[in-house]
């Protein structure tokens, strides 16, 4: 009979085989499983990053919701920013399943030592924003987040398989409010168009640096969290985006944007990395109220969770 | 304007405002299960409204949207609870645990009532406002029970907002007070709160004389609609 | 040669004479001159209870202030407000030619022990509203306070000259909103007759409970700081009011208001004192609201008055 | 839009958006004699507004309400920094400090520039701004070297807006940084504070690209006029 100590022992030196077995068959890698340490911490990273942006990306959009112009534009948005809520738990919850805690997360994100996606840092102007984030924001991050679907790490990839579900609803909702605009008085498409061409390059931005430039992303490859290249994501988008904005009847504020029949996909004009660069260290327009505001939320509710704690403490005395 | 379109009206106001305030705590509730929890809360609450005023513009080809947003405060007919500040946690529980266990009562006598529509919707409002009130009351219980802070904190809301309570059992709600007090002196009783005396009993809602802060609130609310007159959205 | 004792002792057995001869001669008492205590304490309780109702009265129409409908409206409204807090500022300092303090004064405001004006604690619903006040309770308040340019003590009095010239620049003004709203659209006009009915009853009540029943009355009348009744007052300002409303084209809400040739007056019904009482009481529509307004106002500027005394303090070392 | 009008509309929406936050502090401020120097100012910067839009709409026939009421924020060219939240009394300060400084600065140039119209109103707005900041600046050495609290306030207050100041220095403005510098850090060694570094440097305000904030400004500010089309107040 083995020493648990023993079979602590086997299970890591066979470990390590495993995993890579488990990686290489594309099958899921779950939390029972050995993982290399820096799979686990990448991992960890990345999934808290996510879960800290659907917070934090709640915060443009709920900026609308007291001005919704329709009381049933109202209730799907209010249900949007709910459901990024929501999206924020599970994925939370899919980084606990790497022996963290949901606190630990939360408190690293308020005192700024996690980020999160560097597009939520840009403010909403006009309600036609809420459109163009349905539409551009969600749609980088449907095309950012579908390969996350077949990540390596199981609970992850569940999450993702949820959460897009839930997005692409949310992309649709957003595509149609700006039909809606952009068919509507000559103020709203005005509107609408304003909105494209504020968040059309951020949106871009979101699919991370060029390739060339990307830390990170080779291992994440071999390690298969990531799937496919910066670049080819954000092609991918931009493809995408170029035959729904003729739909739309909108104009994509890029001028040198043309069909390459060589290449068959769009030419297009990268987003100025420098302002991304700028706008993760922390220097884009909304950083610091977007900070201050979870911050203060997270402040100002702590006596609430402290009762509910002592409450609870003496429900099992 | 007939008397049931009057009573869906002032229906649907308590349900818009409660809506348009519990909504502002979207991504600023203590914990991200309680932002989910208000922010589903001012989905129903938000359902019931439209549901309410579509009913209540039928007769003069009104509809939500135009009573949503084209009157103003002298016009809305919600109680005065409704419409006061958030404050802290506590004053918004204590606000959702009042009306809520109201609506609940409410929406139970009118879905037994002699007008079926407005039976159908209260039949279908009372099984959320049940969830309300509970969820309500579960938090007047953490709170109550809970730290010293907490204690304070929720005795103090109760306090502040008991007086309004006595406005919702006006006209024809008088009835529904009796049950509505042995709820809520059970509740505040399970929460260790002390339950206040009656005495100020403000009111004005139902007939158009709110608080100063409503058409603060509704010139946030209708600014957009009511910049683009005629649009579709 | 007396010895200060004496003096004083002299002074004190000669000074109610000398007293009362000041007040039988319609002459001014002034600060050095001996006065009975409960005359001080009055006039204390009296100038105290109007100064703090200048400042709690800057709040609802404050509440308008953000929202005026022009820029001039905007520019006039502000500057009326802040002569408000002007005249709490004479009235706080005739007060301390007295020998209190203001902070002890405000002090007592903050903590309830002392009054303001009850016509505060209702709420201004409309713009009209600012009009309504300007025109009724200002015209009410002047009415008040002509008389009292002539009260016994002197400070007082020149308060209440500079005061009663200001205050009748801003009764015009409130005239003028209304008669611009009463000929302007169907829908400013509803909304100057609304402004009306609210504040016509509440105002008649700022004259006080009817002579029966005032407390103080008497005695005040005797020391010349009162001149007339409140009923007297009241009945002056009904008679105002009625010849006024008539250009403005705007009912009072009374049915039973009718000119009396009898008594060369109008008969009107009177204010529910009841209502007034509770309202003293504190179960005003906002009571609570103004009380709270000013405290928290009052606790936030706490660490600027003290980093103002630290400061001065270190330029007296 | 000329040169001048887009000069003048900035200007007026420099003074418009800080007359309408300062104005906030109407009944609120730490003491009377201060609440009443806040209302002064407001009113000296609203005046001087009301001049600025008044000139800015004349070639295009529009009244200065029609420019104050009838633009959304997308049109409103102020700089950000006016629009921010009045904060606690030291952020107000503070903003005060460096828009007053820099209005002064700017309107002795513009007195002694070509356009006589623009140059009468800065004549006339220049002895205010000078006013405006001697108070603000009294006020930013009392709160610097009073308390522990008012210093380290003013302090976060100070660090909290310059990144916002950058932005008053485009186009033209350029050269009165200099001065604007030597003056602002005169004021903060004589209160014993830090003169934050440079950095971060937000803009948009000048071609209409603001803050969150401004739209709900201007929503509360506009909300009455917008609601009577046409109507005269």
């Amino acid at each position: 009979m083995q020493t648990s100590a023993e079979r602590r022992l086997d299970h890591q030196t066979e470990a390590p085989d495993h995993f890579d077995a488990i990686v290489a068959a594309d099958q899921k890698v779950e939390p029972r499983d050995w993982m290399p340490e820096a799979y686990r911490k990448t991992l960890i990273r990345q999934i808290a990053q996510h879960a800290h942006s659907e917070i934090i990306g709640m915060q443009p959009e709920g900026n609308w919701i007291s001005r919704a112009p329709t009381l049933k534009r109202k209730a799907i948005l209010l249900a949007k920013v709910q459901d990024e809520a929501g999206h924020g738990l599970y994925l939370y919850a899919a980084a606990e399943t790497l022996g963290v805690d949901r606190e630990e997360l939360v408190e690293m994100l308020v005192d700024g030592r996690q980020k999160y996606s560097s597009i939520f840092n840009y403010p909403t102007l006009t309600w036609a924003d809420i459109g163009a984030i349905g539409w551009l924001v969600d749609g980088a991050a449907i095309v950012n987040q579908v390969p996350l679907c077949r990540c390596s790490y199981g609970p992850y990839a569940r999450a993702m398989i949820r959460i897009c579900k839930e997005e692409s609803f949310h992309q649709r909702q957003g595509y149609e409010i700006l039909h809606t605009l952009s068919h509507g008085t000559p103020e709203q498409k005005a509107m609408a168009q304003d909105a494209v061409n504020r968040w059309w390059y951020p949106s871009l931005a979101m699919f991370g640096p060029p390739d060339g430039d990307s830390t990170h992303s080779e291992r994440s490859m071999a390690w298969k969290i990531k799937r496919f290249s910066n670049d080819e994501l954000r092609q991918r988008f931009v493809d995408m985006c170029v035959q729904q904005a003729g739909v739309l009847g909108l104009r994509l504020p890029d001028p040198d944007l043309r069909w390459n029949e060589e290449r068959r996909a769009h030419d297009y004009t990268q987003p100025d990395y420098d302002e991304l660069m700028r706008v993760i260290k922390g220097e884009g327009p909304c950083n610091r109220q977007r900070m201050a505001h979870r911050r203060r939320a997270h402040e100002d509710g702590a006596w609430v969770r402290e009762a509910a704690r002592a409450y609870a403490e003496k429900q099992h005395v | 304007m007939s008397d049931t379109a009057a009573l869906a009206l002032q229906l649907g106001d308590d349900a818009l405002i409660a809506a348009q305030r519990l909504a502002e705590w979207c991504s600023r509730a203590p914990e991200m299960e309680e932002d989910i929890a208000l922010a589903n809360i001012a989905l129903d609450q938000l359902g019931a409204a439209r549901l309410f005023l579509t009913y209540a513009g039928e007769a003069t080809n009104r509809t939500e949207d135009d009573l949503a947003y084209l009157r103003d405060d002298r016009e809305f007919r919600n109680a005065l609870l409704v419409e006061l500040d958030n404050g802290d946690f506590a004053v918004t529980i204590g606000k959702l645990l009042f009306l809520a266990v109201f609506q609940r009562l409410r929406y139970e006598s009118l879905a037994k009532g002699p007008d079926r529509r407005l039976a159908e919707i209260a039949a279908k409002a009372r099984t959320e406002s049940a969830y309300h009130a509970e969820h309500a009351a579960l938090w007047t219980v953490r709170l109550g029970d809970g730290t010293d802070e907490s204690h304070q904190r929720m005795q103090a809301a109760v306090d502040a907002l008991w007086p309004y309570t006595h406005e919702l059992f006006e006209g024809d709600a008088a009835d529904l007070r009796r049950p509505w007090l042995a709820e809520i002196e059970r509740t505040l009783g399970e929460a260790t709160l002390t339950r206040p005396a009656d005495g100020w009993a403000p009111s004005g809602g139902r007939v158009g004389v709110h608080t100063e802060e409503l058409s603060k609130l509704l010139a946030e609310m209708q600014v957009l609609h009511r910049a683009h007159p005629g649009a579709t959205w």
